[in-house]
Order: structure tokens, then C-alpha cells, then sequence
């Protein structure tokens, strides 16, 4: 059984990336630590990613052990710069 | 009632104004953020600011709701810009009032204090040379480190790195 | 450039909020006195302000002055109402820009904190009940004790005792 | 020789003395302090005016051993309520 989620890169992310969302399927009980760990494990560029992004999953911030779930929006949020 | 906004038109700040006041409130603060023409020594000619808008406006209201109980009164109204900015454009307004200053002054300035913590909103400085890059940030409560700096006073700019451009 | 004022007339905010601002500013603070419809648990319907003129205009003057040398900007300006207002009436409007955020905050509360302890303005309170008192003020720096008070918390209405009037 | 000076009264004060200015006529080199104790010793309604009043010498606050010249604009500030 799988769990798909779909995330969303922002600003610094997002042009590192080359990209603003991936939709990543993760087997078992995924955390949001096995999803970075998952994007991480890809090479460059998505090895400059942090090893402790700050996320927020369905628009709340997160820590690294919470469970995802199919369906789950999970965004990388680099350092905030509003006002 | 408490009023809480994303918007990419412009902000005007008699509109944030007329959101607040009362008959019980004797002290109204407004505080405007605008595009300053420099930032950390270097001329700035504008600011693009890029926001996770589904996720700012709940957090912006969170904030103001938090503002509120601070301020006991339930009159708060902040409006976050996004998009290209010009010099003295307005980012952000954050009106308050309340029937005494003291209380006034301190939820302003914990409404903007909080968005410059975890309003995930981005900016980017457009310098006058003609280089630009990300803004560096703060790092939002519960997350890591930000990606590979050269110091912690450098600018986030990891595309501009990854390009092997200007640091 | 430094604005000081004391008037007969409406405050109108947009008038003080722009007399401040710059390029160079990526912070503008405005406060503004409004007189509620409360007091002391007493219910008030007007407010008569008293100014000994040819001195508050030269003491609002210097109260700017060193709160923009707190702020380290020329942009303070201030606008003090005398006469009758109404319940929602702005009494007072302090506008402030600054480079930075945290001396915009310093420098309005300065001057709000600067009026209330030295500017020579005295407010006279309308009761919703018919009756009226001088609002119990602060003596000013280098002043003696103030006249006769039944109590700290007491208004000072000596006219009012003098004639054996309700306390 | 006497030093003539003029005294302004203000809400509070205005109210309990019935005016809001006093030409005084004082001897020797006065003091703020001896034109309060010349007022105060006029009885009621003066007598009811504080030992150590706020004063104003020409539009600045002065201390009570301040020497008065003629032509000096006395204000007697009643505790003050601006803002």
C-alpha cells in the first residue's frame, strides 16, 4: 500500500528545483522525515534541500514525525520574509 | 471583527483604517511596511513577494486572532501585498484599536513581530546594479535549518549558487 | 521635516500621514487619540479641550524634536485638537517613518507618553448624566502637587467644590 | 522698584479664580515662590491655589527659585490632560 502526497515548493525552493509542486508516492507509514528523505535521496538538485526543512502539511506547520496520508498537501517552506 | 487579507492590488491604507474603531476605543494605531530604496547597504530600485497565499491568509487571521485576544478587542485589520512592488509601495497594513494605547501599541507590533516569524510569504530584492535574490528569511517555528549558506547574514539565493552566479 | 500643531479644526489623518514618509522608510506608524465614550466606568457624551496655546505649540514642537532624534529621521509629525469634540473625535494624531520598524514604535510612543506628561492641555470630560469634571491630569515636570483632591484617583473640579457642586 | 508681571490661569485654576489673567505687581527681586505666596495670601478664592504650583515663565516651566523680571508671562499649569 501506498501514500501519495503532493508537494509544493516556494520561493528559494522553487527555483532550486526547477519546479513549484511533485506529486511523490511512499510506502508503508510515511513521516514527513521519509518524504524529505525520499526527495533528498534523489541527487542533485533536490540534495540541496535541507535535511530539516520546515513543512507545513495541509497548510499547518509540522513537525518531522508527523504521518502523512494519501491526499496530504506538504509544503517546503524555506526562511519566511513577510511585512 | 477581525480582518485578515492576501491581495495583489495595492493596499490603501485608509480602507485597512476604517476597518477598525469604535465608540469605546480612544487609541487607533496603524503601522505601514514599505519598499525602502536600500537594504543592508545596497540601492534597491523594487520587491517581488511570492506567498503560499492557501496557507497565508488562515495564518495572517491566526495572527490577528492572537493580536486580538492581546489587545482585548476584537477591532485588528491586516492586508499582506504580493507580487512586484515599487519603492514606497505598501507590503503590509496593520490597523488596531482599543480603548487604551498601551494595549494598542503592543498588538501592533506583535502582528508584525509574527508575520515576519511564520507568514510563509517570500520577498525578493531587486537591486539597482540589475542582480537580485531572495530575501533571507527566518525560520519558521518547528522547521530546520534553511538550505546551504555562506553565513548566516548571506542572502538565500540557492538557484543563483546552483547557476554558479554572483553570491 | 518636523511638523507640530495645535487646532481648532478636524484632525484629518491622511493630512499627518502625509507629512511623514520616504524612500528611505520601510516603516510608518500612526497613532491616533480618539476621544471614546467612556470613562472611568462613567458614560461620557463630548469633550472640551483647553491649551495654553503659545506654549503647547513650542512644547509639541520640542516633544517631536527629540523623538525624531530618537528615531534618527526628520519624519515626526503631530497634530493636537483643542475645543469641543464629539465621541470618535481625534484628539491627537502622531504620524512617524523610519528606515526600521523598532524606532518608528519607540519614537510614536515617545511622543504620545511626552504629550500626556508635559503638553499644556487640559481636557474637561461631558458626563452622559448632565454633569462635567476637568479630567485629573499629571503634574508636569518641575510642578508642585496639584490643588486640593479628595483622593489620587479623584478629577479635579475645584470650581465645582469651591461651589459646593457634587464631588 | 516693583516688578509687574502677567498671570495666566488655566482650566482648573481659570474655573476656581473666576479669570484667566491677573496683572501683579511684586517689590524687591521676586521669585515664582513670592508670587505665589503674594496670590495665595489674598484669601478665597486664591488661597485654595497649591503651595508649589506648575509654572511658566514665558512659555517654559520654571522652578519656584526662579527670579521674575517685568514683563514676564507667569502661567500657573494645572496638572495637564492633553493626548
Amino acid at each position: 500500500m501506498s501514500v501519495s502526497v503532493r508537494t509544493l515548493f516556494f520561493a528559494a525552493y522553487r527555483d532550486l528545483l526547477g519546479t513549484s509542486a511533485l506529486d511523490v508516492a511512499l510506502e508503508g507509514q510515511p513521516t514527513v522525515a521519509d518524504l524529505v528523505r525520499n526527495l533528498r535521496a534523489r541527487g542533485a538538485p533536490f540534495d540541496a534541500l535541507p535535511e530539516q526543512p520546515a513543512v507545513a502539511v495541509n497548510r499547518t506547520y509540522a513537525e518531522s514525525s508527523e504521518l502523512l496520508s494519501s491526499g496530504d498537501e506538504v509544503a517546503f517552506i524555506p526562511p519566511v520574509a513577510g511585512g | 471583527m477581525i480582518h485578515a487579507s492576501v491581495q495583489t492590488s495595492p493596499i490603501v491604507p485608509e480602507t485597512v483604517l476604517a476597518q477598525v474603531g469604535s465608540d469605546q476605543d480612544g487609541a487607533v494605531l496603524l503601522f505601514l511596511g514599505m519598499v525602502r530604496n536600500h537594504a543592508d547597504g545596497r540601492a534597491v530600485r523594487g520587491m517581488y513577494y511570492d506567498a503560499y497565499e492557501a496557507m497565508a491568509v488562515p495564518v495572517l487571521r491566526e495572527i490577528a486572532t492572537e493580536a486580538s485576544a492581546r489587545l482585548g478587542s476584537d477591532r485588528v485589520a491586516v492586508a499582506h501585498r504580493t507580487g512586484d512592488l515599487a519603492i514606497g509601495d505598501i507590503s503590509v497594513a496593520i490597523a488596531v484599536s482599543s480603548p487604551h494605547r498601551a494595549e494598542a501599541y503592543e498588538a501592533s507590533r506583535y502582528v508584525i513581530e509574527e508575520i515576519k516569524k511564520r507568514l510563509p510569504v517570500w520577498k525578493r530584492e531587486h537591486y539597482v546594479d540589475g542582480e537580485e535574490a531572495w530575501v533571507e528569511g527566518t525560520v519558521p517555528p518547528g522547521g530546520g535549518a534553511p538550505p546551504h549558506r555562506a553565513s548566516p547574514e548571506a542572502k538565500t539565493d540557492i538557484a543563483a549558487a546552483a547557476r554558479g552566479g554572483t553570491p
